[in-house]
């Protein structure tokens, strides 16, 4: 019976995985597919359609942008998240509950309305469209979650750990600088890694409120409407070779240090 | 003002609508090892926070060394706290977290160092300098709080319920151990717990504070001994506990009416007056040879062996609803069931008129 | 200086822009938008200067000119005498006697088809794409005016006298269309499906999704049926508030010169005949465009369809609902 | 005298201000760039779309144009199914991973289980066109292997749309389900199967409601998620039907209409409040 | 076999490399008061969890009621355990928690929500049936759990440290409750602690586990008064120390070399042996009205007041290694630096010659 239900088990987990991977190979098969088309039969291996994505330069471009408002809003979001998570953790403030409610409420809201919130409002304010206008919805939809992140973490024994600081002389910014920043490494670190996944990846934001520097989802989407080649999978491909090993240093470096 | 060194007068406190200090005033002496006693919710750790400067109170002040430092902010007061749950810095050596403290006075690495291994010698953690807090035991971890502290040279160090997440063993031995360190250094501690056992253990001067006010206060023998109220009574270990009304009182003696019949004793209240009189475990006698004052005969619950003593519960057969705690010692052989007379000495018996 | 262009995809292969940002020194910032009223959206919403050019269906260069937003063009300067003089479209730009726009790429939405797997006889006539022989074997390119277009000319309307009394009759057609359609495609998707023999019939399709793909896949062909077919044409325009005039000529240039002409005609978004007769295309090139038979072709097709604002919503609708129909 | 008072908190000589200006920025950022841009909408939708003046047109062609709400009706259908679909999906997969894999191969096997997390968006969704389509690796292997005779049509399908969903959110869940599963504490399992109840009885009565609340959560996050996506259902799902992004875009896309996206966003966003008001008492935030 | 309700054969467990519990052979009366003590990682939890079904042991037997359990898993056994977290299902009531078991045996609801009532006002807690976990207090949850456990009737009831996560206070009152309830339901109980006063209070067979071995078992008396070995004489209680060397050994009395003196006390090992006394502090007479056993001078270096008593560390002056504790009546007047007589008697010294 037991064993019965382990086979089960093993067969059912060998089905998801299948169903998790299957796109993903397809993915990186054909973007090695010789031909034009990324449809059976399979006619490579050949690099072809690697070169012309690193000869294109909007698609290059594109990722150099998408790197940069990952990692500046992510920042951003991340200051922003801890500060306020601190604030609220240590300090009683008035209508505390009401005021951290708000600062999470934009998780519940879809990504598409934010965009076109935010479209309508600049519209409305005469701002242009630009990177800059899509960093600002990336930290609109990332800070909830780096504040919520920070402040689960932030319970009674970090703060007396501070106070202690505080006790043995050590003035504001020193207590922050040298106690609670490196105590929260993990917290803030998670923050900011996952405000870069999200980032990284989001699409409807940078196509509502970008114009020609564009991030690479929304080029990704341009190069997918403008005819029909495997320089998609080798996009796809690539960025997943990289995200790949990212998530391995990560694995490799910081996850490791279990802190104490 | 007096000679003390710390003199928290008239120190009142509201959280929100609650008040949870109520006109408190206390002394410490220099040198002096103070113990703050009373149940979850009594103000202690509010009190200490006062002390250490983490709260300021809604009225009243708090002088230090004479000095006024009723809102001096911790980092510029003479005190320093080690935290219940000891408020290490986990990304910091042990020897890093003792010369924290030294580190912000701009002390110089070299010196910090020597000063911080001297402090952890004294609490015995000599080899600990280079390890992390994570890989040290509970009980080790609170001799680095305390050295932490310590090594600045407060004039006050102030301990909210240090020992509370230690198992009984450690706890015991640790209490061993503050004491005998408190003695070496001669800083003044005041120390938090709702232990009786542990405020007994360690206090020079004990303070039992009940809802927000100072119950009683003094030498833990007199409190234990002669406490000044019925909670401090009953706070402060295991008592028989019998009500009564004075009938008679003349020249410093009173007869008082109980269940287990009239008791003269030493006191000063009216007659018709409702009091209780309280008899520790130890002072109620069992047996035929017993004491002056008989309390009746009692039906013996149950026998607990405590290893240097045997803890008896026992029903009065005059009032069942009277249930007498006493200790007898480990070879005394009495059984569950057992049907004994219970007496004591009158000057063995605290009379409690509130 | 940046030259910004507000265009369609076609404008966005690099092997077009590339030459013209080497030989002037100056990079093409290019912005892709799907239809006219998303376009002149763009241009609303941003700032007076921020635009050098517009691509513009041929037929709606008036409507940018009626909102004050474009520079005449020096016809001296332009090879207006080089071009298909049926698709000139004077009629549309040129406005007041000023000339707004100029054609740069033309081409029909008509029946695309694998004509290994369907009649090519079949394909003579509209009446195929709502019979039930290719049913789920049809695609929809899902742009409203082209199709429209065409299901107006299987109820035998000419698109240019398009009123709103005709719509009931168009959505009745469209949906017998969707009723026997697998799937309602924009440009790429409708590629695909034709090419990965998900469907055999692209309604709306034509050469530019045929000639693209002629060389990995021959078998894809389009026909003009004997209704006619949508003649699509897309004109060049310069903004008035433009910064940079000279540069926003220059590209216009570029574009309708011989070298321009023939890589904006096989752009990788979509091929298209060059408006220009004198693109330097190769004979390889004009054989998959059919270049030679468009005298013919022309004769037989009707314009885009051009409504109102008002008539341009009510069309959106119906094609929601044809969208949404089960 | 600059000290929080009536704080139980540490705060000494800081004063009023730093709290608010350790808050501030955030409580800002979030009124400027969330609140203002939701005020601005609410302003736009009751706009009409060639100028001029107050209109509840835009909210008026929602609820009479059957096609439009069609759109409310098909989102709402094909979001409970993803949903539904990647618990029951997810669930068991996070189980195995939680209790059948050995503890020390368990963050493999996690982390190979989001791997594909990392992939684009965009290109997954696309990636699974191939997948699906006529003579895609699916219907290759079903005609290979004989089980059909025909090639299913799968792409461009709700079927597509769902699956381009589910698998996304299957990957989501694993890791919140997991987690869950993981924190249970295992005296939990152990009382359970003490006072005689076997494997499957445990799960049903103690291990299934105590991982409810994360269940809800993630169920929560990937009813927001899949109900705002335009990529998946544009991708996939052929315009056989349109969901409400894809209303919301082709109102900017094709005709620039702000005021009407606005409205019809509003709207989504309101049927969002109703699903977060559902599952409210799971959804909160608190210090550990 | 015997008539033992439980009997551990020679089981042996090992978790990979590790051994933890070696040859360990124990019985269980019916109705007894079983307690596991000894130190962290001894192996007692493990010990549990064979006899719960946890876990089964790498060699060995274990039989309940003369059936052989070893592999039977823990729904089919009639053990019920109460973990020290409680494991209450905090998504169900209280009175659904106590009916779980009945549910899984299939009791109707009706009779379930009856015998549910009545296991908790066994314990005391008629009133929370429709309460949730998260509305008690710890002490209370601690009783909910052992409803559950109980209400099943199982024939052995095991419990895991059951109030390690108790204050002292409650769990002292605990303590007495626990007591109670066995006595009145007369189930076995195995109750697993490392605190050696919750052993004595409890039991009435009291195991000492060191090291995944027995070290001791008997009476919890006996186990205090005459410890089997020096392991249990050290960790049951406080002691004083003396190591020396039999001189001696003569129908039943030897006499000792030690640093305070040569001391004769009933025993059996040959001259040369080396032994260890142990001197329980309530054995120790501090003054010269002393024991028949001279144990020199001693300093007197602490008095800590322990409420009803004092505990008294005084340094030998003859040897200034051996640590004297002794205990003395509240009332004593001994003050630190005091030297004073130390002796005991004879049939108070505990002899260990391991
Ligand atoms: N920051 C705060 N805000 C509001 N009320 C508080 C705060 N801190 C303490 N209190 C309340 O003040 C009262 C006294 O609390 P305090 O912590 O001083 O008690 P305590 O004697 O230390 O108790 P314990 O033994 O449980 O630690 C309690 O009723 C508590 O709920
Ligand atoms: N599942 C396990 N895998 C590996 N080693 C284990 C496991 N459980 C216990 N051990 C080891 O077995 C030894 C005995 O553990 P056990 O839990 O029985 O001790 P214990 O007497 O209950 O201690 P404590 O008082 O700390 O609960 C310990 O060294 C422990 O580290
Ligand atoms: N307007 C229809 C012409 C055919 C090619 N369409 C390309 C549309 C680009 N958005
Ligand atoms: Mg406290
Ligand atoms: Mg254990």
């Amino acid at each position: 019976m037991r064993r019965i239900v382990r086979i089960a088990a093993w067969l059912y987990a060998l089905a998801v995985y299948g169903f998790i991977f299957l796109p993903v190979i397809v993915l990186v098969l054909f973007s090695l597919q010789a031909t034009s088309f990324p449809i059976p039969p399979f006619t490579g291996p050949s690099l072809r359609w690697y070169q012309a994505v690193l000869s294109d330069t909007r698609l290059t471009s594109a990722l150099v942008n998408s790197l940069a408002v990952a990692i500046l809003s992510s920042a951003a979001a991340v200051t922003l998240g801890f500060l306020s998570a601190w604030g609220f953790a240590r300090f009683t403030l008035p209508s505390s509950t009401l005021l951290r409610g708000l600062i999470t409420l934009p998780l519940t809201v879809s990504y598409l309305i934010i965009g076109m919130g935010l479209l309508v409002l600049f519209n409305w304010a005469g701002l242009p469209k630009s990177l800059l206008a899509a960093g600002i919805g990336h930290v609109v939809i990332n800070l909830p979650l780096c504040f919520a992140i920070i402040y689960s973490q932030m319970g009674d024994h970090q703060i007396n750990i501070e106070r202690a600081a505080r006790d043995l002389g050590a003035p504001e910014w020193k207590v922050l600088l040298l106690i609670t920043v490196p105590v929260m490494a993990p917290a803030i670190f998670a923050g900011f890694f996952l405000s870069m996944t999200f980032s990284w990846d989001e699409f409807v934001i940078s196509f509502l409120l970008t114009r020609f520097d564009t991030t690479l989802p929304v080029e990704i989407w341009n190069l997918l409407r403008s005819g029909l080649n495997p320089k998609t999978n080798a996009v796809g491909s690539l960025v997943f070779a990289v995200s790949i090993v990212l998530v391995v240093l990560f694995e490799l470096t910081l996850l490791r240090r279990t802190p104490a | 003002m007096s000679a003390s060194l710390v003199d928290i007068s008239s120190v009142s406190h509201r959280f929100g609508q609650q008040v949870v200090l109520k006109n408190v005033s206390l002394q410490i002496e220099p040198g002096s090892y103070t113990i703050l006693l009373g149940p979850s919710g009594s103000g202690k750790t509010t009190l200490l926070s006062i002390l250490g400067g983490f709260v300021t109170p809604s009225e009243g002040k708090v002088f230090i060394r004479g000095e006024d430092c009723t809102s001096v902010p911790p980092a510029k007061r003479p005190t320093t706290t080690v935290f219940q749950d000891y408020a290490l810095f986990p990304h910091m050596t042990v020897g890093a977290n003792v010369g924290f403290g030294l580190r912000m006075q701009g002390v110089d690495g070299a010196r910090r160092a020597a000063k911080a291994r001297e402090a952890l010698a004294l609490v015995g953690l000599a080899a600990a300098f280079d390890k992390k807090p994570h890989q040290l035991s509970g009980g080790q971890r609170q001799r680095v709080a305390l050295a932490r502290a310590l090594v600045i040279e407060p004039a006050v160090l102030l301990l909210d319920e240090p020992l509370g997440a230690l198992d009984l063993k450690l706890r015991r031995q640790m209490q061993d151990e503050l004491k005998a360190i408190q003695k070496r250094v001669g800083t003044a501690f005041i120390h938090v717990t709702h232990d009786q056992e542990e405020a007994m253990a360690l206090a020079d001067h004990c303070v039992v504070m009940n809802d927000g006010r100072i119950e009683d206060e003094g030498p833990p023998e007199r409190v234990y001994a002669r406490p000044a109220t019925r909670f401090s009574a009953t706070f402060m270990g295991e008592s028989t506990i019998l009500s009564g009304t004075v009938t008679e009182a003349k020249s410093g003696t009173v007869t008082v009416a109980t269940s287990a019949g009239p008791i003269s004793l030493p006191g000063a209240p009216q007659p018709g007056a409702k009091v209780a009189l309280a008899i520790r475990p130890e002072h109620l006698v069992l047996g035929a040879t017993g004491g002056a004052v008989a309390l009746g005969s009692a039906k013996v619950r149950d026998v607990v062996f405590q290893g240097s003593f045997k803890r008896i519960l026992a029903s009065s057969v005059e009032d069942p609803t009277l249930q007498f705690i006493a200790k007898a010692p480990a070879s005394a052989a009495v059984q569950p069931g057992d049907t004994i007379a219970v007496s004591c000495n009158a000057g063995d018996i605290i009379l409690l008129t509130d | 200086a940046d030259l910004n262009a507000l265009i369609w995809c076609d404008h966005a292969d690099p092997a077009l822009l590339q030459p013209f940002e080497e030989a002037n020194g100056v990079k093409v910032n290019v912005k892709e938008f799907e239809g006219t009223g998303a376009g002149l959206a763009i241009v609303e919403q941003s700032q007076p200067g921020d635009w050098d050019v517009m691509v513009i269906d041929s037929i709606d260069v008036p409507r940018g000119v009626e909102k004050g937003l474009f520079e005449p063009l020096p016809e001296d300067k332009l090879p207006l005498a080089d071009l298909f003089p049926q698709v000139k479209m004077d009629g549309s730009t040129v406005v007041g006697g000023k000339r707004y726009g100029i054609t740069e790429k033309f081409g029909y939405n008509t029946i695309g088809f694998n004509k290994t797997k369907v009649d090519p006889a079949d394909m003579q006539s509209l009446a195929a794409l709502t019979s039930d022989k290719y049913k789920g074997k049809i695609a929809i390119y899902d742009y409203y005016l082209p199709v429209i277009g065409m299901a107006a000319l299987a109820i035998g309307k000419k698109t240019a006298e398009l009123t709103e009394a005709d719509l009931p009759a168009i959505k009745a057609e469209l949906l017998k269309m969707k009723a026997n359609a697998k799937l309602v495609g924009e440009v790429t998707a409708s590629q695909t499906a034709l090419a990965t023999g998900e469907v055999d019939i692209l309604v709306g399709g034509g050469e530019w999704v045929t000639a693209g793909l002629a060389k990995e896949n021959p078998a894809l062909d389009f026909s003009i049926p004997k209704e006619g077919a949508v003649l699509w044409s897309q004109s060049l325009t310069m903004f008035k508030d433009s910064k940079n005039k000279d540069m926003a000529l220059k590209f216009i240039q570029y574009i309708m010169s011989p070298e321009g002409q023939a890589r904006l005609a096989t752009s990788s978004c979509y091929w298209g005949m060059p408006s220009n007769t004198k693109a330097a295309l190769t004979d390889d090139q004009k054989k998959t465009l059919r270049f030679d038979e468009q005298p013919d072709f022309l004769a037989r097709a009707q314009s885009y369809p051009a409504p109102n604002a008002d008539l341009d919503k009510k069309m959106q609708d119906v094609w929601t609902e044809m969208l949404q129909a089960q | 005298m600059s000290t929080v008072t009536n704080s139980g908190r540490a705060l000494p000589r800081a004063g009023r201000a730093l709290p608010w200006a350790l808050v501030t920025p955030a409580l800002g950022w979030t009124l400027l760039f969330f609140v203002l841009p939701f005020i601005a909408m609410g302003f736009s939708s009751l706009t009409a779309h060639d100028g001029g003046g107050f209109t509840l047109a835009n909210y008026s062609q929602f609820f009479t144009d059957p096609s439009y709400w069609r759109a409310m009706v098909n989102s709402l259908q094909v979001t409970a199914i993803v949903t539904v679909v990647s618990v029951l999906l997810a669930y068991p997969f996070a189980w195995i991973l939680a209790e059948q894999v050995p503890e020390r191969w368990q963050r493999l096997a996690l982390m190979l289980a989001v791997l594909p997390f990392w992939t684009s968006y965009v290109v997954r969704s696309y990636s699974w066109l191939l997948v699906l389509a006529q003579n895609g690796v699916i219907n290759r292997t079903l005609t290979g292997l004989g089980l059909v005779g025909e090639p299913l049509q799968l792409a461009n399908t709700r079927f597509a749309t769902v699956t381009g969903f589910v698998h996304f959110f299957v990957m989501l869940l694993t890791l919140t389900i997991f987690a869950n599963l993981k924190q249970l504490s295992p005296s939990y399992r152990k009382a359970a199967a003490d006072l005689g109840a076997g494997p499957v009885r445990t799960f049903l009565h103690v291990v299934l409601p105590l991982t409810l609340p994360g269940i809800m959560v993630g169920a929560f996050l990937t009813f927001v998620l899949c109900i705002g996506d335009y990529i998946t259902p544009q991708i996939l799902g052929g315009n056989n039907e349109l969901l409400m992004p894809q209303l919301v875009m082709m109102q900017i896309g094709r005709r620039g209409d702000f005021p009407l996206a606005s409205a019809l966003s509003i709207i989504l966003m309101a049927v969002v409040t109703v699903a977060y008001l559902a599952c409210a008492r799971w959804l909160k935030i608190e210090r550990a």
